[in-house]
């Protein structure tokens, strides 16, 4: 089964409605530390992903680079260009796979995106962000079966395994002590995203 | 903290129309419709100097656009860094063919933009140079100087980069003597009160009513001490030491202040504290040049105030001197 | 409304005191030690252009001393008029042998003081002139405008008055032609937030959290209606309407914009008012010339802004466009 | 029995206690439709006036003229402005009798000082400023005994006689139902200044 256009686009559906449930749940989380903006950023950034035409893309690699187009049009957050490096991964992988990436392909593809997003981010595994919920999944994806509910178990474990570790990046390193015991929010996000394609898949 | 303003969501793209129909000098274009630069370009072959930025902190980022100082700026929303389109428009809406410099702040989600924004300029064949603005000697120790964000220290880099460019320096010379000025720069703010962003219902930070917090951020990042208000000599005494102690300026050396408001200090306070700060650079054995006091470097309407230093040889002074004009500073014009 | 002070006693010298050491083209003297003048003063057989006011609403007054524009002003304590010895000060300061005129906003202190000054004047055989800044269409019926006080539109008179003394006009022409300027200006004010004064404990007026008060003055003196705060352009129509009903320019009359921030209000939300103004100018077919965004004329840390029109023929046009330098305004140079 | 300027520094003295004592009062009084600040004012004006050797003046002329100046650097509000203009006329008068002012003088000099304010502050009798607390004091003065109690008791009607009546001049005539029924705070400073006269003569 090779990964189409019409993947893509469901899987944006289902985060276009996980997020519009999540969305104050998130800001808060990232009030904690942060400047309390991660779910409204997230949320427009996904209304736009939404918006264009994704299913019908002429290729994978397109579908995957209209959807970092928007993001990156969208929001000069952090979390924001992360997501679009996210997509642009998966247009090279596609691109260089000439379109044909199946469900086993994921666990790699899943690590070039955690290697992009810390070569863009300049952070590392450890550093408790959404890098250690990439990194979880594409392990757990490698393992296998390699689906949807495999990828959300490894970002609620992951959510889990850090949430008693303090951050290590940006302004929440300056405040080990509150960022101790809390959900990080681009990890908690993540994890509801998939939570939420899985349930309702 | 209230507002004049229509939605919340359209602040930002009602204040750019408003700020180039006053200002004819400069445009608003790109494909993002997030860029501004100079309406009468610079000539071909000189180097560009584009910079970006959150909304919220006028005249920064785009009121520096102008002769002797920047070509473009990409122009996020309040508080956020320019998008990657945004940040790609800016640097292609200063490239004369010379290359551009990228001279913005240190803050993640910049870097992270125009990082990308300057890969893709690659492959449109435009060179590019980056070099942050970190100044803020309270967003880090100094041994990690290099995560300390970027404040108003960044209106003296842009002053220099742009006198350097004007003069027909090259990309590397621009972005060496910019380096060179961004180690001889440093700044520290005080916060009084808080600002609200347009899409907030609540304030960006809280602080008691007879409170001051020594070291906070343009965005509110939390400082090195919260404690009662103290008096204007006394913060401003605080901020100079903090900045002398890490300049360690040779004696007699040449310095440039900019004591500046963050938005609803009264100027006549600023130059109450400017009374102070030039007193003790004199008793020190510095020479301040052409002090700077006013509203550069804003958050809304937050109110404190920041100091910043460079310190100056005899090439950063020349280059500070320079003409220069844009709307909202001017030198030797 | 905290403050960076130290005694409040103290606040107006301390802040002259830093003003001159960072513009060293001013100088501050007179026996009064309460009087600024330029450093270089102008050529003898000039017409000196002497202005005053309480403190606490820089720039306004003394920001706008310099080259075209004045040369003296009388400082007074914190919204409170300056003294009689002041204004003597700043009436010989002016006097370069062609007479002084006097022009300053229409408060009863400010006026009792200067005209015992200008007799004072005379004895020393100095001739005074005196216009009034009355621009405020809030503060007095059409019927009473010579009771009106004067707001953010003198610094449009200053400008006038500036240019026509630099031509070389004498006192009665420089007179004749400001006072023309002073009947083709009018301004209106809306507060949002009150102020501190120095020596005070509490806000200067009270205002609910979700008001704005229309109309009201720079020292908090009552407007015209007090309501929930409206949306930026509602709020700009309502201030152009008002000045426009007073005004009645000639159709495709060219007329000087003046939105003028009272200090704590963001140039963001300046510029998303201009934005609104300018368009309904244009669609009133009328000019807008060379718009003025900015704090030009505060009240401390108050929130609100002021527009301010002037309705310009050829003659105020040329004067509006010589050229003129001060420390918080240039024209042309 | 002619005045001297010892006179006038006793005077001076009595004030300088009467406003230490009523600054607060004197305050509140203008808080009411004004900005608060005449007890403040006038401490300030008569503390400078204190400080100069009134006294040792060469003459009455010269101790008038001295409080006229004292009070003119001190400050720039209209009040301040107005006692130092009653003061230049006490020095007039006093130049032009060639020092020679006695007690029965005080009605005709004191008609002066209130036609000299008016002039000033473009204000007219009845408008219920100071004018009227000098206009019925000139003409008690007049009718006599030409004497402090005089004066006092005619401060003190007048400013009864005004209470109700709303003020017409400034920022105050703006509000007739604030000022109606309110004393104001520059004939109610001229009335306590007069009674702790009286009183501690
Ligand atoms: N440099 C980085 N590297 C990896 N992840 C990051 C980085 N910066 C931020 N993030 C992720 O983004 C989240 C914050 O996102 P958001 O609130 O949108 O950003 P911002 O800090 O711009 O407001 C963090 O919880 C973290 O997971
Ligand atoms: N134009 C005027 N003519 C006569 N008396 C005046 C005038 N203006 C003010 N006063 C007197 O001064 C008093 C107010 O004094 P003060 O509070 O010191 O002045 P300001 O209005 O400058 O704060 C009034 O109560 C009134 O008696
Ligand atoms: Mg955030
Ligand atoms: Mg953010
Ligand atoms: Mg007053
Ligand atoms: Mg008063």
């Amino acid at each position: 089964m090779t990964l189409t256009p019409k993947d893509v686009a469901a899987f944006v559906a289902n985060a276009h409605a996980a997020i519009h449930e999540e969305e104050q749940h998130l800001n808060a989380a990232d009030a904690n530390v942060g400047d309390g903006d991660t779910g409204s950023m997230l949320r427009r950034v996904v209304d736009a992903m939404a918006k264009i035409d994704t299913a019908g893309a002429a290729s994978l690699a397109d579908a995957a680079m209209g959807l970092a187009q928007a993001a990156m049009k969208e929001t000069g957050s952090s979390l924001g260009t992360l997501v679009a490096t996210a997509a642009m991964t998966l247009a090279k992988a596609a691109k260089s796979a000439d379109g044909d990436i199946g469900a086993g392909d994921m666990g790699r593809v899943v690590a070039e995106m955690r290697d992009a997003v810390a070569a863009r981010g300049k952070a590392a595994p450890g550093d408790k962000t959404v890098i250690d919920s990439l990194d979880a999944i594409a392990a757990a994806l490698d393992e296998g079966p390699a689906n949807r509910a495999t990828a959300a178990r490894a970002a609620a474990d992951a959510l889990d395994a850090f949430r008693d570790k303090p951050c290590r990046i940006g302004r929440a390193r300056m405040f080990p002590e509150r960022s101790t015991g809390a959900d990080d929010p681009g990890m908690l996000a993540i994890a509801r995203v998939l939570n939420h394609a899985t349930v309702t898949q | 903290m209230k507002k004049l303003l229509n939605d919340p969501a359209n602040y930002v793209a009602e204040l750019l129309e408003g700020l180039v129909s006053a200002h004819p000098e400069l445009s608003l274009g790109g494909e993002s419709g997030r860029c501004v630069s100079r309406t009468d370009p610079a000539a071909d072959g000189k180097v560009g100097i584009a910079t970006g930025g959150g909304s919220g902190h006028l005249p920064l980022f785009t009121g520096y656009v102008g002769d002797g100082l920047l070509d473009s700026c990409a122009i996020g929303n309040i508080f956020e860094g320019p998008s990657v389109q945004a940040s790609l428009d800016a640097i292609r809406a200063a490239n004369r063919g010379a290359g551009v410099l990228c001279l913005y702040g240190n803050y993640g989600g910049d870097r992270m933009n125009f990082d990308m924004a300057g890969e893709m300029a690659h492959m449109d064949d435009i060179t590019t140079r980056t070099v942050l603005g970190t100044d803020d000697v309270a967003s880090a120790a100094p041994e990690e100087a290099e995560k300390r964000r970027g404040v108003a220290g960044i209106v003296l880099l842009y002053k220099v980069a742009g006198a350097a460019a004007a003069e027909g320096r090259d990309l590397d010379a621009v972005a060496a003597v910019t380096e060179k000025a961004a180690a001889a720069t440093r700044s520290i703010g005080v916060a009084l009160s808080p600002c609200r962003v347009p899409t907030a219902q609540a304030p960006n930070f809280e602080i008691a009513d007879t409170e001051m917090e020594m070291g906070m951020g343009i965005h509110g990042e939390p400082g090195i001490w919260r404690a009662e208000l103290q008096s204007a000599d006394a913060v401003a005494d605080e901020m100079l030491d903090r900045l002398l102690a890490e300049l360690d300026p040779p004696k007699s050396s040449r310095v440039v202040p900019l004591v500046n408001g963050l938005g609803a200090t009264p100027l006549e306070e600023l130059f109450i504290l400017w009374r102070r700060i030039g007193a003790r650079l004199c008793d020190a054995g510095l020479k301040p040049v052409s002090p700077l006091i006013g509203n550069f470097v804003t958050s809304m309407e937050m109110s404190g105030a920041s100091l910043s230093l460079m310190v100056l040889d005899e090439e950063l002074e020349s280059l500070m001197s320079a003409p220069a004009r844009c709307p909202f500073w001017r030198v030797g014009l």
